[in-house]
């Protein structure tokens, strides 16, 4: 065990996001059970005021939540002196198999807590508030995970012993070794650019035909996410080689080193904004038949669809510019 | 877009009056937070600083320090383990060092004598600035040191070294060899310990446990050990520190989460009178958080500068009693200011965050009373 | 001007000294061998393992040199009584109980 | 204008304290009229009110107003239903639809006139300075330009009242409600309260006033006058 500052801030944010959850969530039971938006008994009155409560509470943990997720990889990142063999987040990560869990469910609560507040927001622009059932019943799914979440990372760092030999992104990361990450580490550049590319256009085409036909929302939805999904893949496979300027070198947490200009946080805002957004634009999508929502669905999900394609179009312009402007070639390699 | 604007920036502009109403309360609600910003970044700010310098600065220190152990003790090394070690393989070169402490009695400090690589310049040494500025000697006075037999040695300070360096050097004497055993009485083929230069880097580990196999009494000390010792030298106690200062945070988060759930009758029966005039519970749910956002940021950033002031620019003078102890030298080193992003991260998840999660709830309450309340209660 | 707009002010004027005190610390450790030039002379000079931070007892002074016992040797029974003592940690090799033994 | 169908109010609900502040309360108020809602302290003014106001909602029954229009709100041949909205679009009607007057003034001590008479106006989001002029002139109607920047607790209880005056007129709302107004007045001061209702009723807003103060209640300017008593309209 480690009693590293940042350790301690990110106990303390876990502590502090699950104690928080479990209270909303005990009202989001009730609200599901309780719910007559037409009574003006006292407890319907009283319900009502505790939506705002949780509306506060889940925006404040969206907040932490995305501070939580870079402090994570940054102490990760700063710890790896005290284990052998590590160079960087990649191996501090590796160091127990609780690392990555917690670093997948990190990225994965994030956005849940995003969509939360898109469906929260859609919620309360309508008079009847017609989807306070889906939005609580989401809060009692995401709960779990971010107890999980919390579980996992006390797990990961109660785990942490210094001198641990551990692998470090260079033989994880690398084309030798087989496991997913090294796989795709592993894929040709030019057809992984294909691939980075093409998954681009379609999100982009896909949220064109949204904005103008209004149809397609899951189509978007899941696009948005597969885009992230093979951006991040593209991170690893290629991207990040134009970073370091080194064939071999694939690790999607280096970048994130000052070395490299911060350049990590800036396309990981732009993905994470991203795929917020563009799932929130498909499910609002869903939401479009419901009549009291009619007047205002529309103009929340474009706006969604705006800010999902302007952030995916950030991430893609920023990659191909330092593609096209590094004189470093990859292929042939 | 504009409107959504206009309206935060009416509330914010409300929440000062409102802020500004309760001058005294508020004061001394910040001040409280500006000074438990203020502590816990000076330490973090200073563990850090002093990490980052000790792993810049010793990543030229030797590659292998080998000591010999006796009875538990640290003792002398024969001189004719320098050959064994030298023929092994991937060794480059093994020299003998001399350094020991020196106390003097007369202003009751520890000095750090060490012999350079060159042997020295006899009967001259070269102070430190810490050693020069206790015993008041400059360039060219004399320094006697008392020898193990009681006999006086006379040595005159050739040069004092700058105070830049004062970090590694400044309870240091450089003297030399023949000075040194006369002063301790070291036989000849005695050494303090031994550094071993290593060809490859990565062989150091090897190497290590060769020498520990043809000499079970030495102790290999591996660079890489010694600077993960000033990596971690603090973690474990400022994480400590931190968690005493959490104390000083969770004292603070009581009262700051006593005086966001005790609202004054005065503000209560304003926040009333704004619900009857319009305001809507997120209106005022609004209201309360740059309450909390003025509140914590201002304190936040306050204390930050301070901290940065106190640590970098004035050198810490109030970790000087802690870091001092019984010394009486006490090296006035000048850190270099390493700071990034995320100690104010961690900072901000230290402070800003319990005090928000301590007034969410006591903020929502009060923030929805009945609109009706003002004209019920007459 | 509002009173919103003094405080963004404020705001505003703080950020810029903490940019300031950032562009000042990225401007003194930009060039790490040129800043500490002087002190690594001396650590390859002497062969120094230790900074001199805390000069009250020699596990301080050196504690990347020092023992676990060291403490404990100027007295058996003695209990670590220097206050420098309580704030830095053992040495990483013997912290751990681990290698080369 | 509004209708108040059938409307109970029960405070408690269920408990031993149980308490019916409105028992099935029938009115229907006419716009840009003077209606004034008289009865003995206890018997449901307020909470009608507060009810007809958007301030609460009702245990059961219905309110229906005209003449209003929020957006997210559907309107069914011109009338809004206020009864089962959530509290966030009751207080936007309420904000647009009516400006209440109470007898305590209700003013922010500490704050200056300008600032308390342009507090409801702040989470609508129209622009400051729109709001400031806006505030000016009306200040400068009722006499008390002069006093602009002054912190309201200075003020004389007629100064304070017609303070409050103002603040309800701020946000240009059809309807007045005023909860006894006068109580803390003398009959100087209370007639002229009543001179101002009636300029504020000839620019044609609908005026609702709670009083059992007799300089009200036989006031010439009022165009009805409706009794209750235990909850109920009883005339």
């Amino acid at each position: 065990m480690i009693l590293h500052p940042a350790i301690i801030a990110l106990y303390l944010s876990s502590f502090i996001s699950v104690a928080l959850l479990i209270y909303s969530s005990s009202f989001a039971a009730m609200i599901l059970r309780k719910w007559d938006i037409g009574s003006g008994s006292e407890l319907q009155l009283s319900l009502e005021r505790r939506t705002y409560l949780i509306s506060v509470i889940l925006s404040y943990l969206f907040f932490f939540q995305f501070l939580s997720l870079f402090l994570f990889i940054y102490t990760a990142d700063n710890l790896h002196n005290l284990f052998t063999g590590s160079m960087c987040a990649a191996g501090t990560l590796n160091v127990n198999q609780y690392g990555y869990p917690v670093l997948v469910l990190k990225i994965v609560n994030f956005i849940l807590a995003g969509v939360w507040l898109i469906i929260n927001r859609i919620d309360i622009s309508a008079h009847d508030y017609p989807l306070i059932k889906n939005k609580y019943s989401l809060l009692l799914f995401v709960a779990p995970l971010m107890i999980a979440e919390s579980a996992l990372q006390t797990a990961y760092f109660m785990g942490l012993n210094a001198d641990v030999i551990t692998s470090c992104c260079g033989s994880l990361f690398s084309s030798d070794s087989t496991n997913i990450t090294s796989e795709i580490a592993s894929l040709p550049s030019l057809q992984a650019k294909a691939v980075f590319y093409i998954s681009m256009t379609l999100t982009l085409a896909a949220g064109i035909v949204l904005c103008y036909k209004n149809k397609g929302g899951l189509l978007f939805s899941i696009l948005s996410l597969l885009s992230f999904v093979i951006s991040v893949a593209a991170l690893i496979s290629f991207i990040s080689l134009y970073y370091y300027e080194l064939p071999t070198h694939h690790c999607p947490f280096c970048i994130l080193q000052s070395e490299y200009g911060y350049a990590g946080y800036y396309l990981y805002l732009t993905l994470l904004c991203g795929v917020v957004t563009g799932i929130g634009a498909g499910i609002a999508g869903r939401f479009s038949n419901i009549k009291s929502l009619a007047p205002v669905i529309l103009v929340i999900q474009k706006k969604l669809i705006i800010a999902s394609l302007l952030s995916y179009g950030i991430f893609t312009a920023i990659v191909t510019l330092k593609m096209i402007l590094s004189d470093f070639i990859l292929e042939g390699y | 877009m504009n409107s959504r604007i206009e309206i935060q920036r009416n509330i914010l502009d409300f929440t000062l009056s409102s802020l500004l109403r309760r001058k005294t309360k508020n004061a001394v609600l910040m001040v409280v937070f500006t000074i438990v910003v203020f502590m816990l970044a000076s330490i973090i700010f200073f563990t850090n600083a002093v990490k980052r310098e000790a792993v810049a600065v010793l990543q030229n220190s030797p590659d292998i320090v080998v000591q010999r152990l006796s009875a538990g003790r640290h003792d002398l090394i024969p001189a004719d383990y320098i050959k064994t070690i030298t023929d092994m393989k991937g060794v480059v070169s093994v020299k003998g060092r001399h350094w020991g402490y020196y106390f003097e009695p007369a202003a009751s400090a520890n000095f750090t004598l060490v012999v350079p690589d060159d042997g020295g310049e006899e009967g001259r040494i070269v102070a430190g600035k810490g050693v020069s500025r206790t015993m008041r000697a400059g360039d060219g006075d004399i320094l006697p040191l008392k020898s193990y037999k009681g006999e006086w040695v006379v040595l005159s300070i050739k040069g004092v070294l700058k105070s830049d360096s004062e970090l590694v050097s400044s309870d240091l004497i450089e003297i030399s060899e023949k000075d040194f055993r006369k002063i301790f009485g070291i036989p000849k083929d005695r050494f303090t310990d031994l550094s071993v230069t290593v060809r490859n880097p990565k062989e150091t580990l090897t190497i290590a446990k060769k020498i520990k196999d043809s000499f079970p009494d030495t102790r290999p000390i591996l660079r890489s050990e010694v600077l993960r010792t000033y990596d971690s030298l603090f973690n474990w106690r400022s994480g400590l520190l931190l968690i005493i200062a959490a104390g000083a945070v969770l004292a603070f988060i009581i009262f700051a989460f006593d005086r966001a759930s005790g609202l004054s009758a005065e503000e209560r029966r304003e926040i009333g009178i704004l619900k009857a005039i319009g305001w809507e519970t997120s209106d005022v749910i609004a209201f309360k958080f740059w309450e909390g956002l003025v509140i914590s940021l201002s304190s936040f950033m306050a204390g930050i500068i301070l901290a940065y002031f106190h640590v970098f620019v004035a050198y810490a003078p109030l970790f000087e009693p802690v870091l001092k102890g019984w010394a009486v030298l006490y090296p006035e080193f000048r850190l270099v200011p390493f700071i990034d992003p995320f100690q104010i991260a961690t900072l901000f998840f230290l402070t800003v965050l319990p005090y928000t999660a301590a007034t969410i709830i006591p903020s929502w309450r009060s923030a929805v009373v009945d609109p009706d309340q003002i004209m019920r209660s007459q | 001007m509002r009173r919103p707009d003094r405080f963004l002010f404020y705001i505003g004027a703080n950020i810029f000294i903490i940019a300031v005190m950032f562009i000042h610390s990225f401007a003194a450790t930009r060039n790490i061998e040129q800043v500490f030039a002087k002190k690594i002379e001396l650590v390859k000079r002497y062969g120094l393992t230790d900074l001199c931070i805390f000069t009250e007892a020699r596990y301080t002074r050196h504690p990347s040199q020092a023992d676990l016992n060291t403490p404990f040797q100027d007295y058996p029974l003695s209990f670590e009584h220097f206050p420098s003592g309580s704030i830095i940690s053992p040495p990483e090799h013997l912290r751990l109980g681990m290698k080369n033994e | 204008m509004i209708s108040v169908v059938d409307v109970r109010k029960v405070f408690n609900a269920g408990k031993a304290n149980e308490y019916i502040a409105l028992d099935g309360v029938q009115l229907d108020i006419e716009k840009g009229r003077i209606t004034v809602i008289k009865g003995p302290s206890g018997s449901g003014k307020t909470t009608l009110l507060s009810v007809i106001g958007c301030m609460a909602r009702p245990s059961s029954g219905r309110i229906r107003l005209s003449g209003v229009s929020v957006e997210g709100i559907p309107d069914d041949e011109g009338y809004v239903e206020t009864t089962s909205l959530p509290e966030r679009f009751l207080t936007q009607i309420r904000r647009k639809t009516f400006g209440f007057i109470f007898q305590q003034y209700n003013l922010v001590a500490g704050m200056t006139v300008i600032e308390n008479v342009m507090l409801p106006a702040y989470p609508t989001g129209e622009a400051y300075s729109a709001v400031r002029n806006r505030a000016e002139d009306l200040l400068k109607i009722f006499g008390l330009y002069s006093r602009l920047d002054a912190k309201v607790q200075w003020l004389s209880g007629g100064e304070s009242q017609r303070v409050s005056i103002v603040r309800a007129l701020i946000n240009n709302p059809s309807g007045i409600i005023a909860d006894e107004p006068t109580a803390h007045l003398d009959t100087k001061l209370s007639s002229e309260f009543m001179n101002i209702i009636e300029s504020l009723n000839r620019e044609g807003r609908t005026i609702i006033i709670a009083s059992h103060d007799p300089v009200v209640c036989e006031s010439s300017v009022i165009h009805r006058v409706v009794e209750m008593r235990d909850g109920k309209v009883i005339r």
